[in-house]
């Protein structure tokens, strides 16, 4: 356990703003936090919050070409330092959030970021097709690994082969740069991620959810309606933090790093086992003003140990 | 909008019930009757998500909350001491639905057990709207009627029934109501409590063509809008939706409202 | 969250004390609580705190034909509900096992099972003709999924010939009951399962740990010197569930399930997803009297909701 | 052993150092100088491990621990309040060895920062056993000196030292163990605190011939030998190993230690 508490109030002398902006090639982000989609909305919903031009960016909400129900209810539960859900990407489609949403958030100076869904390749294409034509957007984040679509959490995410075909299919029709969200339910993710960067994508972002149910033994329900749901919170950070670990020793493109980010270190540690950038989950749900949070935490952290930049923490662990 | 260190002020417990006066001047003066709370119960990292509670009252700079010690979260909170300090985002949620049509006209609050909660603060508004208020408040035993004598002392017209007659009518709320309901002619019917109770309720308003409006309950993520994991079935424009309760609701009228 | 408050006392009148015993075929246990290896000592460790005659049975700490020197410290960190470690399988090795302990936990009543190991096949198969011989041994847990052990957490349970190769090897020689021990750390876990119940096991335990790792951002340093380490307690439970439910809906020989049990209602989740027995691991070094607690509670369960035998309930979720 | 409901008897705090003095007839009949204790900080699931500490010392029926806020579960652990219950187990491990050649003869006890926590308790057993005891005592600075009164008080001869100077010697307690050693010459010197602090004081008694025991620190899992987690490289018959410090130790003498 670290704590939070070296974050406290310190005198500082003569030290200058550390410099928290991170280039991912393609993007440059004021710093390396993005909240992550399916946990900040369509990017209204925390402006009385906080105020989304101090990210690095956002992800919203998975977007498929049409409008979708979702799962029935319950869709959330809660166990031990993570929270499980089976939201199955209930959502509004590409052409209302286009008329709706878009022209309401486009005004905001951090990158936007679409989370593509599809439930075949081809709606994939579509709704980059779609997107494409639409100025504001800053990058796509191809979300081919999401486990509450199909039966028992299949998604492209977890086949090297259906990896690669997606996003060669996407890359092609995509005027913005590319990230390939990938899905910890593997054995090998190096292998997923090696595939999607072959295929052209411009960026990793993983993790997304740990395939996982819960029971209530009193009922003997699941405490899913779907039974099967993703787990993320503080719970996966060990584990995510393996693999983009792993993923960035291997790959040659920017990771982003996500899985149970709380705090300021917890960001930290994800740079330092190697990625660019983050993404915050859960946490905006614990705490709406997290996000700000974790970034002021970073900032107090490069100026207390006089790190002008903060790319220089970027994939350094000492071994 | 959150206050991060708003103050128990005061506390009184019944066996597993609970109120809690808290100090929140600003909470206090944007709640609306039916509006809720998120409340994060502590500062580790389990129980890691705020959990929901009804806003009970507001007076003056203080704000109450009333629940059940039902689980981890409710226990740890049962366990706060004055001058302890609670991180609290709300109001949130859109409030019962008052509509001009009732001044001056006869009104049914129906609260079972905990949903009890969020019916004082709109009986106490309903009051100097003003209306006629009676208050139907039902436990599955005395010691589940911890609010009575708050209810008498405010001088409400107060029903009680418990399941197994150990105070008041024996049996359901909702079939004490019912039973009482020939004598009232309500013009509305406001209520909350186990979902059962509710649909039971429904019912009986619909048959009667009594509009009735209910406060839902539902696991919630963030209270805000954001993690669309609170939906129930509801009716828009004649067709059905997933609704997130935290932002639409969570007072529903009945005729919204598909009961599972 | 499901509260351990619903085991406070009551009166239960007229209610006959529940039947606690399961069948695993080749095993019968007096109730489905197993001590799981390596956490659990050689079975003496615990003496002042439990009578280990009152377990379903435990399994001692990984065995290797040699002795073991394990890694180097830190071994052992903290995560959000969780442990890592990378103890490497520090051990004395069978001989000294045989000649040591052996005599010391053959007194007891409650069945001893084995958790064998090795660095190849050969190794494998070396402890189990070695320990055939000595009287006392109830069944072999055969460890092929200890992530710690080599580069990357590569073990034999990663993939399904290596699964099925193993196991055939050992089955061959075994004069025991042999239980495979799986590793949660891939894609589809199904599919090693039924490798390993065609290889002959006449069980399977899971899950042994997941790849994780941790990282001190004040140091930069990972928290175990071995960088990557295994993951349990609460935190993996979700996981660990969804796997046995998968698990034990697509084989035919019982499935002992495990990871995160800190409580009876958390081991009756087990049961109810298809276990027939639990271990149980981490939570012996929260509370030594843990596992005597967990059998303690599920009686307590049984009696309340009137469930004459336990048995009964593996396999019940109510979907 | 294990006591479940341990009530704590009496606080002190000292900024981030805490004296705890808890009631447990059993354990405190059962210490010795070097043991320890592993404290369940809470019942919920995070923190989730024990974490050890010291026997500072016991008296009648109670004893004592002292500790430094350094993290999550010290912290947690810092805001008990008198009458709380903590579940504990122990008294765990060796204590230090006390040879009968020691008698009557003069002994040094150092401690850096936190470590002197063991060493209070050795102090008042070696007293009685009886030694002279000199006790030297370091710290960043002076407010990371909060037993020196209590020391004083109890008449040890007491030799302190900050980093900072603003108390003492000016420079670590080792250096001025060694600038003061020739005018000591002890029979045997018991030392806890920083692994850098040990080492030098390991090696400045191996020079000196002069024999020397250590309270080491490590990351525990269990406490009880279960879990492998807390090994130090240690020579047993010639031949280095991992051994447990939990097991046999965490007292270690000089030459057994093979430091990092
Ligand atoms: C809008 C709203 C207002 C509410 N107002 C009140 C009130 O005024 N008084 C009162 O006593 N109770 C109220 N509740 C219910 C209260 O939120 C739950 O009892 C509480 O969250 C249970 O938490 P726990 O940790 O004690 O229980 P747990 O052990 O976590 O679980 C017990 C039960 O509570 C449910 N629950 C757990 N967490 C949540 C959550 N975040 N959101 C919703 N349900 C959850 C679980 O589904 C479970 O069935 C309200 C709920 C909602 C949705
Ligand atoms: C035998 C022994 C006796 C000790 N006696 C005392 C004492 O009397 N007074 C005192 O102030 N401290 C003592 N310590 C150290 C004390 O245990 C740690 O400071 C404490 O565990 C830190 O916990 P935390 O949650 O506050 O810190 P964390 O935030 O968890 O971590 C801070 C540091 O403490 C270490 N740590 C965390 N958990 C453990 C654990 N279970 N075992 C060992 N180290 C851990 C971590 O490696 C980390 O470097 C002793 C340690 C040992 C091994
Ligand atoms: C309620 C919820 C909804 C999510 N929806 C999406 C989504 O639409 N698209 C996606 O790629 N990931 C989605 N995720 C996954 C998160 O973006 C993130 O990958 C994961 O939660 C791990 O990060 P965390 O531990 O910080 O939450 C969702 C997660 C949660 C909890
Ligand atoms: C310190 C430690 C040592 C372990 N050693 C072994 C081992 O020797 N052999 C084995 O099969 N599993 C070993 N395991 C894995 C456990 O038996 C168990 O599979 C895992 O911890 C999940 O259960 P839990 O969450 O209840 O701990 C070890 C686990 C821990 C924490
Ligand atoms: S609780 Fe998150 S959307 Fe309603
Ligand atoms: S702490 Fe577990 S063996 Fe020492």
């Amino acid at each position: 356990m670290k704590k939070d508490l070296c974050f406290g109030p310190k005198k500082l002398y003569g030290l200058k703003m550390a410099d928290l902006s991170v280039d991912l090639g393609f993007l440059q982000l004021q710093n390396p936090v993005i909240a992550a989609s399916g946990t900040f909305g369509y990017g209204l919903e925390f402006s009385p919050y906080l105020d989304p031009n101090n990210l690095g960016g956002f992800v919203v909400k998975g977007l498929y070409f049409y409008p979708r129900e979702g799962n029935p209810p319950p869709r959330l539960g809660e166990t031990p330092c993570g929270i499980l859900n089976s939201i199955g990407l209930q959502g509004i489609g590409v052409k209302k959030f286009v008329r709706e949403i878009l022209p309401q958030i486009r005004k905001y100076q951090t990158p936007i970021i679409i989370n593509v869904c599809g439930e075949e390749d081809q709606e994939y294409v579509s709704v980059v097709e779609f997107l494409n034509q639409h100025p504001g957007i800053s990058a796509y984040e191809l979300n081919i690994s999401c486990p509450n679509v199909k039966k028992n959490g299949r998604c492209p995410a977890l086949d090297p082969q259906d990896t690669f075909s997606i996003v060669r299919a996407v890359k092609k029709v995509s005027s913005l740069p590319l990230i390939t969200k990938l899905s910890p339910n593997v054995t090998d993710i190096v292998e997923i991620a090696l595939s999607a960067q072959q295929a052209g994508t411009d960026a990793l972002s993983l993790v997304n959810t740990f395939l996982a149910m819960d029971v209530d033994p009193q009922t003997r329900k699941p405490t899913l309606a779907n039974i099967y749901g993703g787990l993320s919170g503080p719970a996966i950070k060990p584990i995510a933090l393996r693999m983009v670990h792993q993923v960035a020793q291997n790959v040659g493109i920017p990771v982003i790093g996500m899985g149970g980010i709380m705090s300021g270190e917890d960001a930290l540690e994800y740079l330092i086992a190697g990625a660019r950038a983050v993404e915050v989950g859960t946490a905006n749900f614990v705490d709406p003003e997290s996000t700000v949070k974790i970034i002021n935490q970073m900032k107090k952290y490069c100026e207390q140990k006089g790190i002008p930049r903060i790319e220089s923490v970027v994939g350094s662990l000492k071994i | 909008m959150k206050d991060s260190q708003a103050e128990i002020i005061h506390k009184q417990t019944w066996n597993e019930y609970i109120l809690l006066e808290i100090y929140s001047p600003r909470i206090s003066s944007q709640s609306q009757p039916g509006q809720f709370l998120m409340i994060r119960i502590n500062p580790q990292l389990h129980p890691l998500l705020r959990r929901p509670f009804s806003i009970h009252s507001t007076k003056g700079s203080r704000i109450e909350i009333f629940f059940q010690n039902s689980g981890l979260g409710t226990s740890l909170l049962s366990r706060k001491k004055i001058h302890d300090q609670l991180d609290i985002i709300g109001p949130l949620g859109k409030g019962f639905f008052l509509d001009n049509s009732l001044r001056e006209k006869e009104v049914v609050l129906i609260g079972g057990g905990r949903g009890i909660a969020p019916l004082f603060f709109l009986a106490q508004s309903l009051r100097t709207f003003p209306c006629g208020v009676k208050i139907f408040y039902g436990g599955k035993t005395h010691k589940d009627l911890p609010l009575k004598d708050r209810l008498e002392e405010k001088r409400f017209d107060l029903y009680c029934s418990t399941d197994d007659g150990s105070y008041g009518y024996k049996g359901y709320v909702s079939e004490l109501f019912e039973a009482t309901f020939p004598s009232l002619n309500p013009k509305a019917v406001f209520a909350c409590g186990p979902e059962e109770m509710m649909k039971k309720i429904s019912h009986l308003t619909q048959q009667q063509k009594i509009p009735a409006q209910f406060s839902l309950e539902s696991m919630m993520g963030c209270g805000i809008g954001a993690c669309w994991g609170c939906v129930k079935r509801i009716k828009k424009k004649g067709s059905e939706e997933w609704i997130k309760i935290c932002e639409e609701g969570p007072v529903f009228r009945s005729e919204e409202i598909v009961w599972s």
